[in-house]
């Protein structure tokens, strides 16, 4: 291998897959589903978010395709509205929100703390069910006429406005809420009570923190959306008027309840990626992780502090301008934390050993778009500027920049860093750096004049809009088309890989987690005797101490 | 260029030649806005600056090849303090500078001209003062402060004027409020931005921004002849509220002239403003705040009056400052017969002042 | 949550004694019986913060509606019953100490005094199911459920409904007020109703750990399943102690 | 394995909760008899005060929560905070509405 990677494989001619693995320890299809394995509903996780990820990708394109022109001659409106509800709803509730915790925080949390399994496996089993019936849910209602509401159920429009299948979508998404529920309880449980001996606190992955603060927020915030749909629900079905100014309720009171529960929310969506961004920095850089406590302790208070920010989505809908004030200082101070990530992570750089595999290019990637995405939230939490870019494109752009171009990046850097050891192969390292490079172009070519529209006024659910937005408009179409190629490349490469990738060996990138102590993929029980964690995390002068006993240990046995 | 397809050329030309990327600043608000925006502009790149260009030294300084080998630093205390701190107090001046401008749109000065404005799916419906109607479209002169009194119909919209940088959502049952003073002469758009059901997009219009003088002519070319106020006034006696509001001794409600803007003793001790707000309330929900002094007998108008209604009874209780107005509209309404004409108005005046402070002192 | 226990009765040893053997009800991912029941322990109070949020928007509704509609809250209240709000008040807290009691029993291994308070659990939670259904159908009948057909005669002439009229006088409320009665009894509906429906479902449970207790389990020192359940019946207790104080007796004058 | 659950786990007899019962009681009694009593301002105050002292009980003895670890307590203490920031700041938002013209 060159220079320029840390990847060091096992000789590919004897080396084998493990034959006892976690994927092939039972067959059949059922073994699958009535699984407690946290890897196998890991993998459950990932099939099935995937799959909503096209759906809500094909959403996008089908909306971007529309707004080619500003004449709105390819679909209907009301067909325009449902397009981007389903693409919000499904994005969010069913792709961003679950991704990370149920693909990667499955897989890894119990790896990397050293325990058998999480702490209530078939909770965890039926979350992913849970998950999938919510799913359901959304599918029957896209089938039968979808909804057009938005991703927000603004009332009064959703409760006495619509008349699409607002039911069926609020009801998985309270189905889904209890699916993140028991996730987020298991994870807490799991961090608390599973670590190995020697697992303390302040030993554990950066990951694990980040994982532990969202899930502070599932178990928290998401009960809230469950009422607030339930309320949505009964407002349509009998009219208990809540919600409905004619019978005295507040329709305000509804976005109340619905941030509480979404402006966390989207930390959930967030955290997730900067502990995939902690760990991929370190180890791409053979760096303990600048200012340890610091980056685990601010996951921490981004969690909390998340809960006080919700009305700045209100700014302009009618709440008290003194208590806009209030929560646009708060914005202020849970961007703060974050801003400490961004430059941890940038100082970790300093001095290391720098590498730039396919996880560590979308890892840059993710630090400067989000940092874009971040400055902009904050220029939105600003009350003034708020008035003037709310409801505009420029939400869109920030919000894309934040949730796309940060967490899906981030995502992206964790499938491909840990695809090792979940598949025991590696996947094609050029295509992977290719495609992160046409990512990151595309998503820039497609979101950054979305700012400028924004700032220019064009209104956000437009379906027509003014003809002199089109050119702006025409760019950020054919930038989603080469975003769709960058995601259409790693779904082609990765199943590839899963036959023909080179085979990885326990630990290709010479990381330190416990994760990659063990076999790829990994047995059933994870481990084959518990571990212990005799060293801080992130050591890697114990990693080659370790492996230097390794080859002595190895070296008689081959004379 | 010419072996370029026509057809696909004129797309890049008439995209080049109206390609703005930069909304018009026609408000004496939006300089203010623009400078917030180009001060956090400048903040966020010079942190995305210096954020890029650390990976980028870094990355050219230690990869692999020229520092193969890494140097565990645990952290430091006194760089990480800055890198909190510095950004702390920028985030705390976007943050006041930010307030400040809200207010600022938030806060209409006193001798702003009031426009009504009803937002209903899928129309703007805008009513001045003088009676004018429009649909779609607002008229307003340069150099004067205007006011917006916006109201929804039905689900939440948003007034937006893009080249003002103001923006208010019309909420269903409330009244809220915006103003802008437009400086230079032209058409705007209008937009809805708050997603309101199908016709979202197609929810809107133009502002039209005239000098005085063309705005004075247009007012005088499209008024329907009766002002808002008098469209108020009608109503005012078709829905028989002279019947209790009269200025008389023995009327059974408050005397009305000049209670907008005063400050109003409720029963339960509270002062509360009379705004267009509380004018609304007392005519829907009027037993929500009861007037010191009277009996809650006032019937709720609620599903009698529609949002316009209630808008041109407002305007006319707002112009109401004098008792003789009000015996005016006595004069021109047919009254139950039991009341009409007992007392002569004029031997009331004293004694329906009298009943009329009860409870109200003027601001 | 449940973490199924052992089928068989008493085991050998009390728990984490023996060094190797393993007491069946050990799940395998876990080092010591006392790792699990500490598990599933904190497992289930994180959960019960969760139904504690899930209330909180009713509360919040109620907080602010009650702020707004004072008036029409107070007439709307005091169409409640406090004779039979008290009633249910003991009859919970009863339920809340047999359970209390079969916890002890479970723990100190009284099969025949687990059944007991168990069943006792029971039809306490069932008389207060039942005396709530006596009051909906006074609801019901009064036409003060809100949605369907909402009558207001109660409140405009409140002569009318003669049994509450002795006891509060209240004075006939103007038309715009007495119309945000509704929102009360949208809220008195939707908290008691999500209380109910915590209540059967705990009910059910309880159906299904008695028929368990009578078969001998629970009282091996695995106790975790019945602890768990009790935590979430006197979660549902001090729900309630705040709906009655709320709905029942603050707005009494 | 990490937090110490060094101590074993206690068991609370039938004593306390006949104790806990018999206050229970006495507070709803105590609570309805007070609502009884026209304390206008202070009728709320007290109903909730009682309750929540009812709460209390329940959460520290039928609840084992005062012989439970600090993780618990935390994590109790931590829902009922957010919760109370639930309700404070969107009854915030209601309350600060009427103070000014927007
Ligand atoms: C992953 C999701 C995610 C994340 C992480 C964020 C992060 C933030 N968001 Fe965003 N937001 C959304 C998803 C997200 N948002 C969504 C989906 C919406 C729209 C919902 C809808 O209406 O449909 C939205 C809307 C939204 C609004 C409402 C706009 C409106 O509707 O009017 C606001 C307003 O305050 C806001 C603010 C913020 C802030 C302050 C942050 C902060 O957390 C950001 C903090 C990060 C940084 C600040 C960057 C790092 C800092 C540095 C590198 C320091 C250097 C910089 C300087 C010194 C300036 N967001
Ligand atoms: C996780 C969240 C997430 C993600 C990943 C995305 C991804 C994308 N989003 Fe979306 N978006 C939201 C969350 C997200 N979005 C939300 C919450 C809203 C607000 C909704 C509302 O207003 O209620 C929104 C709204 C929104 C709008 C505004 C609509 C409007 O207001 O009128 C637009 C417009 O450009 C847009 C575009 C895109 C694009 C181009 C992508 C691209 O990144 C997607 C690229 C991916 C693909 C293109 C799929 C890959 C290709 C295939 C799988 C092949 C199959 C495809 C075909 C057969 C065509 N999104
Ligand atoms: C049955 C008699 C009656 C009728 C009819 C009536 N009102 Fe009133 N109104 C009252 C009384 C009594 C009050 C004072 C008590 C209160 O605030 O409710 C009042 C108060 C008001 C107030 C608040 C002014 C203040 O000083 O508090 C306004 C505004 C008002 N009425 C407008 C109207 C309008 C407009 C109509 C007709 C659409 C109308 N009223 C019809 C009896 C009446
Ligand atoms: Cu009205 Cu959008
Ligand atoms: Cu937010």
């Amino acid at each position: 291998m060159s220079t320029n990677t840390i990847v060091s494989l096992p000789d590919q001619e004897t080396a084998r897959i493990p034959k006892k693995n976690f994927l092939t320890k039972e067959n059949g299809l059922l073994s699958w589903l009535l699984t407690r394995d946290h890897k196998r509903i890991a993998i459950l996780y990932l099939i099935t978010t995937t799959f909503f990820f096209i759906i809500g990708g094909a959403a996008a394109a089908l909306i971007r395709l529309e707004l080619l022109t500003p004449t709105g001659d390819m679909v209907s409106s009301d067909t325009y509205n449902k397009l981007f509800s389903i693409h919000g709803i499904i994005m969010v509730f069913f792709f961003l929100v679950p991704i990370a915790p149920g693909v990667l925080g499955n897989f890894l949390i119990p790896l990397m703390i050293g325990a058998k399994d999480v702490a209530l496996p078939r909770i965890n089993l039926l979350s992913w069910y849970l998950f999938v019936i919510g799913g359901c849910f959304e599918l029957y209602m896209m089938i039968f006429g979808g909804v057009d509401t938005g991703w927000t159920f603004t009332t009064p429009l959703s409760t006495h406005y619509v008349n699409s299948h607002v039911i069926g979508a609020a009801m998985g998404i309270f189905i889904a809420g209890f699916s993140s529920i028991l996730t987020g309880i298991n994870f807490i449980v799991t961090i608390h009570k599973m670590r190995a001996p020697g697992m303390t606190w302040f030993r554990l992955p950066l990951f694990i923190w980040s994982y532990y603060a969202t899930s502070i927020i599932f178990v928290l915030a998401t009960p809230v959306i469950a009422i607030s749909m339930v309320l949505i629900m009964l407002e349509r079905v009998i009219g208990i008027g809540l919600f409905d100014p004619t019978k005295g309720g507040d329709p305000l009171l509804f976005q109340h309840l619905f941030w509480f529960y979404s402006h966390p929310a989207v930390y959930v969506m967030i955290l997730p990626g900067m502990g995939i961004i902690s760990e991929v920095i370190s180890n791409f850089s053979r760096k303990r992780v600048f200012g340890y406590t610091a980056v685990a302790f601010s996951s921490v208070a981004i969690a909390v502090f998340s809960f006080f920010v919700w009305a700045h989505h209100m700014f302009i809908m009618g709440i008290s301008t003194y208590s806009a004030l209030l929560f646009s200082l708060f914005s202020m101070l849970v961007a703060i934390p974050s801003a400490i990530k961004v430059f941890n992570w940038s100082a970790t750089l300093y001095k290391g050993s720098i590498t730039f595999d396919t996880p560590m290019l979308y890892a840059f990637g993710f630090i400067g778009l989000f940092t874009i995405g971040g400055c902009t939230g904050v220029m939105l939490a600003t009350l003034g500027m708020d008035i003037h870019v709310t409801e505009t494109y420029f939400i869109v752009a920030h919000f894309h920049y934040v949730m796309v171009g940060g967490m899906v990046s981030a995502f992206m850097a964790g499938l491909h860093f840990w695809w090792p050891k979940m598949t025991g192969r590696m996947y094609p390292e050029s295509l992977g750096r290719l495609a992160a490079v046409i990512l990151f172009i595309g998503f820039n070519l497609t979101f950054f004049p979305q700012f400028i529209l924004g700032y220019l006024g064009m209104p956000r659910r437009y379906h027509f809009y003014p003809p002199e937005f089109q050119a702006l408009n025409v760019l950020s179409t054919s930038g989603a088309s080469i975003l769709a190629i960058g995601y259409l490349l790693p779904a082609l490469y990765l199943i590839w890989s899963l036959r023909h990738g080179a085979i990885a060996g326990n630990n290709p990138w010479q990381a330190t987690g416990l994760e990659w102590q063990t076999q790829s993929p990994p047995l059933t029980e994870n481990f084959t005797e518990i571990p212990i964690m005799d060293h801080e995390a992130y050591d890697y002068a114990w990693l080659e101490r370790q492996s230097r006993d390794n080859r002595r240990e190895e070296a008689p046995s081959a004379e | 260029m010419n072996h370029i397809s026509p057809v696909i050329w004129q797309f890049p030309v008439k995209w080049m030649t109206n390609f703005p990327l930069f909304p018009p600043e026609a408000s004496t608000i939006a300089p203010q806005m623009d400078a917030l925006l180009f001060f956090m502009v400048l903040v966020s790149l010079i942190g995305l600056t210096v954020v890029v260009l650390l990976i980028i030294s870094f990355s050219i300084l230690y990869n692999k090849k020229r520092h193969p080998v890494a140097e565990q630093i645990e952290g430091s205390i006194l760089l990480e303090a800055t890198w909190t701190i510095i950004p702390l107090g920028l985030f705390l001046v976007m943050f006041v500078w930010g307030a400040v401008i809200y207010f600022r749109v938030f806060t209409p000065p006193a001798n702003a001209m009031n426009i009504y404005v009803v937002g209903k799916q899928w129309m703007w419906k805008i009513e001045h003062p003088g009676g004018q109607h429009e649909i779609n479209a607002l008229h307003v002169p340069a150099g004067r402060a205007v006011q917006l009194t916006l109201i929804s119909q039905d689900v939440f919209h948003s007034f937006s004027i893009p080249a003002f940088r103001v923006k208010r959502e019309a909420i269903p049952g409330r009244y809220t409020t915006v103003w802008f003073e437009a400086t230079t002469p032209g058409t705007y758009h209008l937009f809805c931005t708050q997603y309101c059901g199908t016709n979202h997009s197609q929810m809107i219009g133009d502002v039209v921004v005239q000098t005085p003088e063309d705005y004075r002519k247009w007012l005088s070319n499209s008024t329907s002849g009766v002002s808002l106020a008098q469209d108020g006034e009608r109503l005012f006696a078709s829905l028989s509220c002279s019947a209790c509001h009269n200025a008389r001794p023995n009327a059974r409600g408050p005397n009305l002239a000049n209670v907008y803007g005063s400050r109003l003793t409720l029963s339960n001790g509270q002062t509360i403003t009379a705004d267009e707000a509380y004018l609304r309330q007392s005519i829907l929900n009027p037993s929500q705040h009861i007037t010191q002094g009277y009996a809650p007998i006032m019937p709720t108008y609620q599903g009698q009056i529609s949002e316009e209604g209630v808008i041109a009874l407002i305007e006319f209780i707002k112009n109401l400052n004098s008792d003789y107005r009000i015996q005016q509209t006595l004069n021109t309404t047919d009254l139950p017969p039991e009341s009409e004409g007992k007392t002569p108005p004029a031997a009331q005046a004293p004694a329906a002042k009298a009943h009329a402070t009860q409870g109200r002192v003027k601001k | 949550m449940p973490n199924n226990q052992a089928i068989v009765p008493a085991a050998s040893e009390p728990a984490g004694a023996g060094h190797n053997e393993h007491p069946s009800y050990l799940l395998h991912h876990f080092q010591s019986v006392e790792q699990q029941a500490d598990t599933s322990n904190f497992a289930m109070w994180l959960f019960l913060l969760t139904e504690m949020m899930f209330f909180g928007g009713l509360f919040t509704a109620y907080l602010i509606y009650r702020n707004w509609y004072y008036l029409a809250f107070v007439a709307g209240s005091h169409q409640l019953n406090v004779v039979w709000g008290t009633l249910n008040t003991v009859v919970l807290i009863c339920s809340s100490f047999t359970m209390a009691m079969g916890v002890w029993c479970a723990e100190t291994r009284r099969r025949s005094g687990l059944v007991l308070c168990l069943i006792l659990t029971f039809i306490l939670g069932l008389g207060f199911l039942g005396i709530k259904t006596i009051e909906y159908s006074e609801k019901i009948e009064k036409h003060h459920v809100p949605g369907f057909h909402y009558n207001l005669s109660s409140f405009l002439d409140p002569a009318s409904d003669p049994e509450i009229f002795k006891e509060y006088h209240d004075k006939p409320l103007p038309l715009d007020i007495a119309r945000h009665t509704e929102l009360y009894f949208s809220l008195y509906f939707l908290m008691t109703g999500m209380h109910a429906l915590h209540m059967i479902i705990g009910i059910g449970i309880l159906g299904f750990m008695i028929f368990r207790a009578r078969a001998g389990a629970y009282i091996s020192g695995h106790v975790t399943f019945v602890e768990n359940f009790g935590l979430y019946w006197h979660f549902i207790d001090i729900v309630w102690i705040y709906l009655f104080a709320l709905l029942y007796l603050i707005s009494r004058h | 394995m990490s937090e110490q659950n060094g101590h074993a786990h206690t068991i609370v007899g039938p004593g306390v909760y006949v104790a806990i019962l018999f206050a229970l009681l006495a507070g709803t009694v105590l609570t309805v008899w007070a609502s009884f009593v026209d304390l206008g301002f202070w009728n709320p105050i007290i109903a909730l005060a009682i309750a929540t002292t009812k709460a209390t009980l329940v959460l520290l003895y039928f609840m084992h929560v005062k012989y439970s670890t600090k993780l618990t307590k935390l994590a109790i203490a931590g829902g009922v905070f957010l919760f109370l920031t639930l309700v404070s700041m969107t009854l915030a938002d209601y309350i600060s509405r009427a103070w000014g013209s927007w």
